[in-house]
């Protein structure tokens, strides 16, 4: 396995007297396909907005491409590479579709000093989502899906080196679920390294190389698909955890 | 198409409704000109809407009394004489564009003021400008900076006038022999310029202040306020207010009380109808300034009882929402124009300056009175009426418009009665 | 041509100052002086709250910071009008900084709340400051012949103004075309695409790579600026200050009242709203001598925002995108 | 130090009924602005609409302004429904942001104010009641005693019941639950068969009925001028976001707030300083709480 592009080491974060994380510690390799899980309330948002920045972990570290990230804003982390998609789409609504991934063309892109043409880019990466003929519509034209599929190019728009997908397939139809996963197979076959958050179990077990399942804001488990279906602690956290979904 | 069609109607009306307002604008003012051939026009702002609409719209009215008199006597130097007036709605932003739209559309022939200090002052340069004679009403000190040769103001305040509005007040209190004072004043222009005044008076006759705050005009209740006076002792308290606090001190006295002997001084708004009548019986005792009230010796004013009248059955025959007695305003409003048209039949001519020429060196006789003009265009001497209330039993307002509810203290000339102490008229 | 607009708007400026030498009654320079003030106000504010989306409640408190500047400069330095409303913008400038480290922490009605709070702050704190006038308001003396780098400025013979109407006019009237020119300049930057995705969603800009909060400070800094820069004359025009009429609330509710009437999106919506809602003020006030003339704001405000709630450059827009289809 | 006590005692007791009276003024704006999201700023105004008519009821036909203001409450629920048709046919539906609206309901302002001035004229006016004037006096101790004005008691009584009814109303019936939810979660609402729009008109409604009872209680503690809504208007706003939008208790408990600081200032401070001072209060809450004091998730939406 290759070197590690995202280290979470330690990781603990309160809201006032409640743990939403607890001395978390893992770690996505470069060109991962990695999966997270756990119950409603669990912090997996938790975890993932302090990856991205819009939290801050009281205690830990987080070390992105070998620098240390923690005190970064998220447009700054952002700059350097991770680039993530809301579970609930904000799309920017006053925006073009297309307009919406030249957000962050310019301001990443242009920020990293490269000279391209933003809107050939931006095009380029709707027609990937099969989106091109929707490029000139307002976001309040566009169905779940296709709101689903526009958080996806927005972010990979950032030209990230890892990209968190959360739960970008709840509420879609089984065929879309699947046009969703075909997507980011695309996107890791590209290099980019992909954490995905999803409650869909079929979903996360066809796509994860390698998942961790959290539990009360605690890591549980770590491992393979099937690693993680047989665990006892994941059947444990899944199935007692009806009462506080 | 169809869309095409009704987008198209929408853009019309849009457009005709803003020429419409343009035009319905436009025909209101040629209405009010074309009137005579060849008239003097006397162009104002006004204060009809907002804080000060009150004595605004008192004063247009005896204004358009005066204008009336005028023209049944034919008129000044044989031509009739047109009010021009705008809305300023108590906001001095809007003074400015209004007296040039008054001098250089309007072509006016003569100007005076809008009410009140700070409506006054925006309107300063523009006269200075046209040097033109300008009348004020009810300016505080407008001139002492311009020092504007032909400014002339009728507050009866004398040549100094934040001093000279309470002087007569300072004057009637020592009859109580007071060594501590407590002084009140809302935390707005007018009140403030009293303060400062009161504040002279009282350290000229050697009294310790021993309570100076000022009050914010979104005071909902001034209890609190009364009752920290209240706790330094002292032997008189000077109130210079605006009408909502006026009357919430009143209020406040009438429900916590206080021991000082004598109370009020420079309070606006208890000489209105609404409030006086609204207070009633709370008012007993309270001395304060005023300008015009239904004494007896008030016999020295030459007409003015008979204005007075006039202004009452106009108000109750048309059925104007203007306050219904007039008193405060209505002699003052009248004289400053009237003084203006003197001037000007006396020159016998528009010249401006010898019209400002000829009123600073008259001494003219009108309805308040015998008027004559000192330094920056102000009284030569104070002749603001210190008046206490006594005996008035309910709330009913014509109970004021007869004599006995407000005695004059001072000025001596037309005194009615004699200071009583606060707490001797409380029941 | 590249530079179109920029040639526009110095003819524009060029034009301000020919009706100055031509148009000889000054009662177009009055109500154009104040029109041109709540332009100004309109298009800063709209470069926060249309550009943005953070309301500003207090724009009243920017202007007046602007205003008092200016009389703390008369009085302490004895400065020129272009000194003074250079002052005056950097202060509420300044101010509008303050106001951005607000952000931080508030959104939506909380912050236009903070910023009113801000600006009620402010005027009890002028209340007391007796150096200004404090609560019973100060006279302010225009200088007689005021001078500008040697020149003669305002003199009814030898002055390059026949007088101080001309000059406020043309400073007031110059001052919104640089605005103008800054909003649009702004609206078609990446400053401004980033403070539309900041208005749409913040934290989806944040994770974008937009830096919403410099990108905030800057529009704060540069809204309050101008808000200052307007209110800096306010002293020289009206002669006499005081609190109340420095913060009237009026200053508030038209900043916000004349680019929703326009629309907020572009540059254009702040300065036809300010054309349309101040030339039916003036209008009315100036032409209907009853209560009656609020009582036509009134109306025509209500009329337009139904017809348009959009603002008329969104519903023309909106107009145009219907009979393409 | 018995002058110290006496004058912390009475600060406390008029703030607090002081507060009572704020609360009758912000409790219909913390309905139609903090649970309906609609910016009426036209709201004082149409208390002073409310003051208006308390006034011509009691000066023409003597009756008691609070009775005024329960008669006058269907007037104002009935302006309220015509006021949010227009307002949602208009804003609403269109999918605009709230703030849309300011402009529309400052125009209102201005047509009420004028109709006012026309109506009324522009003098202040104040009403006739037997507890107007009147305070009680409750002697505790040697020069310790506390006088309660009983304008201000009636006030703080009546708004007390007003708002406990309201919260009451909100919280135990299902409509009222409606109402909470409609600020929420419009879909669920129409998944329980609940018109929102229904539930959103009547909420406004009622928001606005509260100027009648609010406009007598206003009259009866200070007196009125048609301009007299916009000098509350800041006041009434900063309540209702202090308090919390949504949340009634947290108004009634935040217009208190205020009443006891600028009662406190105002005794011993100065009372010039009262507006800084409260508006202060607001600004610093809102840094550390930026939901207000009961607001239930954070500033951000």
């Amino acid at each position: 396995m290759s070197e590690a592009l995202l280290k979470v080491d330690g990781v603990s974060k309160h809201f006032g007297g409640f743990t939403a994380l607890s001395n978390v510690t893992t770690h996505v390799s470069q060109g991962e396909r990695f999966g997270l899980i756990g119950p409603n309330g669990s912090g997996k948002t938790t975890m993932i907005n302090c990856v991205s920045g819009l939290l801050r972990n009281e205690e830990g570290k987080i070390i992105f491409d070998g620098k240390d990230v923690t005190n970064l804003k998220p447009h700054k982390r952002t700059g350097a590479g991770i680039a993530r998609s809301f579970q609930i789409p904000r799309p920017f609504h006053t925006m073009t579709v297309i307009e919406n991934l030249m957000i962050p063309a310019e301001f990443v892109g242009h920020h990293r000093g490269e000279k391209v043409d933003d809107r050939a880019e931006a095009m380029e990466i709707l027609e990937t989502m099969g989106m091109a003929e929707k490029a000139n519509d307002t976001t309040l034209d566009l169905t779940q899906i296709e709101l689903r599929k526009l958080e996806l190019a927005r972010a990979m728009a950032a030209k990230p080196k890892l990209l968190i997908s959360d739960e970008a397939m709840a509420g879609l139809t089984g065929q879309e679920v699947d046009e969703v996963i075909d997507i980011l197979f695309k996107m890791n076959e590209r290099g980019i390294t992909i954490i995905m958050i999803e409650h869909i179990m079929r979903a996360v077990m066809r796509f994860s190389q390698r998942i961790i399942c959290l539990d009360a804001g605690q890591l549980i488990a770590e491992g393979t698909p099937d690693e993680i279906v047989k665990n006892k602690d994941v059947e444990r956290a899944y199935l007692g955890s009806d009462d506080d979904g | 198409m169809t869309r095409n069609l009704t987008n198209r109607v929408r853009v019309w009306l849009v457009a005709g409704l803003f020429a419409a307002s343009v035009v319905l604008s436009g025909s209101f003012a040629t209405t009010a000109q074309a009137q005579n051939k060849d008239p003097i026009k006397i162009g104002f702002s006004m204060a009809l809407t907002g804080a000060l609409a009150g004595g605004g719209q008192q004063s247009l009215l005896a204004m358009q009394i005066w204008a009336e008199d005028i023209n049944k006597k034919g008129g000044l130097i044989g031509r009739p004489v047109e009010l021009v007036f705008y809305d300023d709605q108590t906001n001095p932003k809007n003074v400015p564009g209004i007296y040039s739209k008054l001098i250089d559309i309007d072509k006016v022939d003569l100007i005076v003021s809008g009410y009140g200090t700070n409506l006054i002052a925006p309107a300063m340069p523009i006269a200075i400008e046209r040097e033109m004679v300008f009348m004020g009403l009810f300016g505080m000190d407008n001139n002492s900076k311009w020092k504007y040769e032909k400014y002339f103001q009728i507050l009866p305040a004398g040549p100094n006038p934040a001093v000279g509005f309470s002087q007569y007040w300072f004057e009637a209190v020592e009859s109580l022999k007071p060594k501590t004072i407590a002084v009140i004043a809302a935390d707005a222009e007018f009140a403030q310029n009293l303060k400062k005044g009161a504040v002279t008076n009282a350290e000229k006759m050697g009294l310790e202040i021993v309570y100076e705050q000022n009050y914010n005009p979104k005071t909902a209740d001034f209890t609190p306020i009364l009752r920290a006076a209240n706790a330094k002792k002292p032997d008189v308290i000077y109130i210079a207010s605006y009408p909502n606090g006026s009357a919430g001190l009143v209020r406040a006295l009438a429900e916590v009380g206080t021991d000082a002997k004598a109370v009020g001084g420079g309070m606006v708004g208890l000489q209105f109808s609404g409030l006086m009548a609204g207070l009633g019986p709370m008012l007993n005792g309270i001395s304060n300034y005023d300008f015009f009230v239904p004494e007896p010796t008030m016999d020295l004013y030459p007409g003015a009882g008979d204005l007075i009248a006039r202004y009452q059955a106009k108000v109750k025959a048309d059925s104007l929402k203007v306050d219904a007695l007039g008193y405060y305003l209505v002699p003052w409003s009248y004289a400053y124009v009237d003084i203006l048209g003197q001037a000007v039949n006396a020159v016998g001519s528009l010249d401006q300056d010898a019209i400002a020429a000829y009123i600073a060196k008259t001494k003219f006789t009108t309805v308040v009175g015998d008027v004559k003009f000192g330094p920056n265009g102000e009284w030569d001497q104070s002749r603001t009426l210190v008046v206490q209330y006594q005996d008035i039993k309910n709330n009913d307002l014509s109970q004021f418009a007869q004599p006995g509810t407000r005695k004059i203290l001072l000025p001596g000339d037309i005194k009615t009665g004699d200071l009583q102490t606060f707490g001797s008229l409380r029941k | 041509m590249k530079y179109k607009f920029e040639i526009i708007c110095l003819l524009l400026i060029v034009g301000l100052f020919a009706l100055t030498q031509i148009v000889g009654n000054q009662f177009y320079f009055f109500i154009g002086f104040v029109i041109l003030q709540y332009m100004v106000m309109a298009i800063a504010w709209n470069v926060l709250g249309g550009y943005g989306g953070y309301v500003n409640f207090g724009s009243a408190g920017f202007l007046a910071t602007g205003a008092y500047t200016a009389v703390a400069l008369i009085n302490f330095l004895d400065v020129g009008l272009v000194e003074q409303m250079i002052a005056g913008g950097i202060i509420a400038g300044l101010l509008g900084l303050a106001t951005g480290y607000l952000t931080l922490r508030l959104r939506g009605v909380y912050f236009a709340i903070a910023t009113l709070a801000l600006a009620i702050i402010l005027e009890t704190i002028v209340a007391h400051w007796d150096y200004v006038g404090g609560a019973a308001g100060t006279s302010i003396l225009p200088k007689r012949k005021p001078e500008l780098l040697g020149e003669l400025i305002v003199d009814r013979k030898e002055g390059i103004f026949g007088n101080y109407k001309e000059f406020l006019f043309f400073l007031m009237g110059t001052v919104a075309i640089i605005c103008v020119w800054i909003s649009r300049y702004i609206e078609n930057s990446k400053l401004g695409r980033g403070l539309n995705a900041i208005k749409d969603s913040e934290e989806a800009a944040e994770c974008m790579g937009v830096p919403t909060m410099r990108l905030k400070l800057i529009a704060t800094a540069i809204s309050g600026g101008m808000m200052g820069v307007a209110g800096a004359p306010l002293a020289s025009y009206l002669t006499f200050i005081d609190p109340l009429s420095a913060f009237n609330l009026e200053y508030a509710i038209n900043a916000i009242a004349m680019p929703m009437i326009g629309g907020t999106v572009s540059w254009a919506g702040p300065v036809i709203g300010a054309l349309l809602l101040g030339t039916a003020q003036q209008v009315s006030s100036l032409w209907i001598q009853s209560e009656l003339n609020l009582l036509i704001v009134g109306v025509v405000l209500v009329v337009f925002v139904i017809i348009a709630p959009e603002g008329i450059i969104g519903w023309f827009r909106k107009s145009r995108k219907g009979s393409a289809r | 130090m018995a002058v110290f006590i006496d004058l912390l005692l009475n600060a406390l007791v008029i703030g607090i009924l002081l507060g009572g009276f704020y609360a009758a003024l912000a409790i219909g704006l913390s309905i139609t602005f903090g649970l309906l999201d609609v910016v009426n700023i036209a709201h004082p105004t149409m208390l002073v609409l409310g003051a208006f008519i308390a006034f011509l009821l009691n000066s023409t036909l003597g009756i008691d302004p609070i009775l005024a203001g329960v008669i006058a409450t269907p007037f104002f629920f009935i302006l309220g429904w015509l006021i949010y048709q227009v307002y949602y046919n208009v804003f609403e539906k269109s999918g605009a942001e709230s703030l849309r609206g300011l402009a529309f309901f400052f125009g209102l302002l201005f047509i009420i104010e004028v109709g006012l001035v026309i109506q009324f004229g522009v003098d202040h006016r104040l009403v006739e009641a037997p507890y107007i004037g009147e305070s009680w006096n409750i002697i505790i101790g040697e020069e310790i005693d506390v006088a309660i004005p009983f304008r201000l008691l009636v006030a703080f009584v009546v708004a007390s019941i007003a708002t406990l009814a309201i919260r009451a109303y909100l919280t135990k019936t299902f409509f009222g639950r409606a109402v909470r939810a409609v600020a929420q979660d419009m879909m669920a609402l129409r998944l329980m068969g609940v018109d929102p729009i229904r539930v959103k008109r009547i909420a406004f409604a009622m928001g606005v009925a509260t100027a009648g009872v609010g406009g007598a209680l206003m009259i009866i503690v200070l007196p009125i001028e048609p301009s007299l809504g916009r000098l509350y208007l800041g006041n009434v706003f900063a309540i209702v976001v202090l308090g919390g939008l949504g949340s009634i208790s947290g108004t009634l408990l935040a217009a208190v707030i205020i009443g006891v600081a600028e009662s406190i200032v105002a005794t011993f401070f100065g009372p010039s300083w009262a507006p800084a001072v409260s508006f202060g209060i607001l600004l610093a809450v809102l840094a550390f709480r930026p939901e207000g004091l009961f607001g239930k998730t954070a500033g951000a939406h």
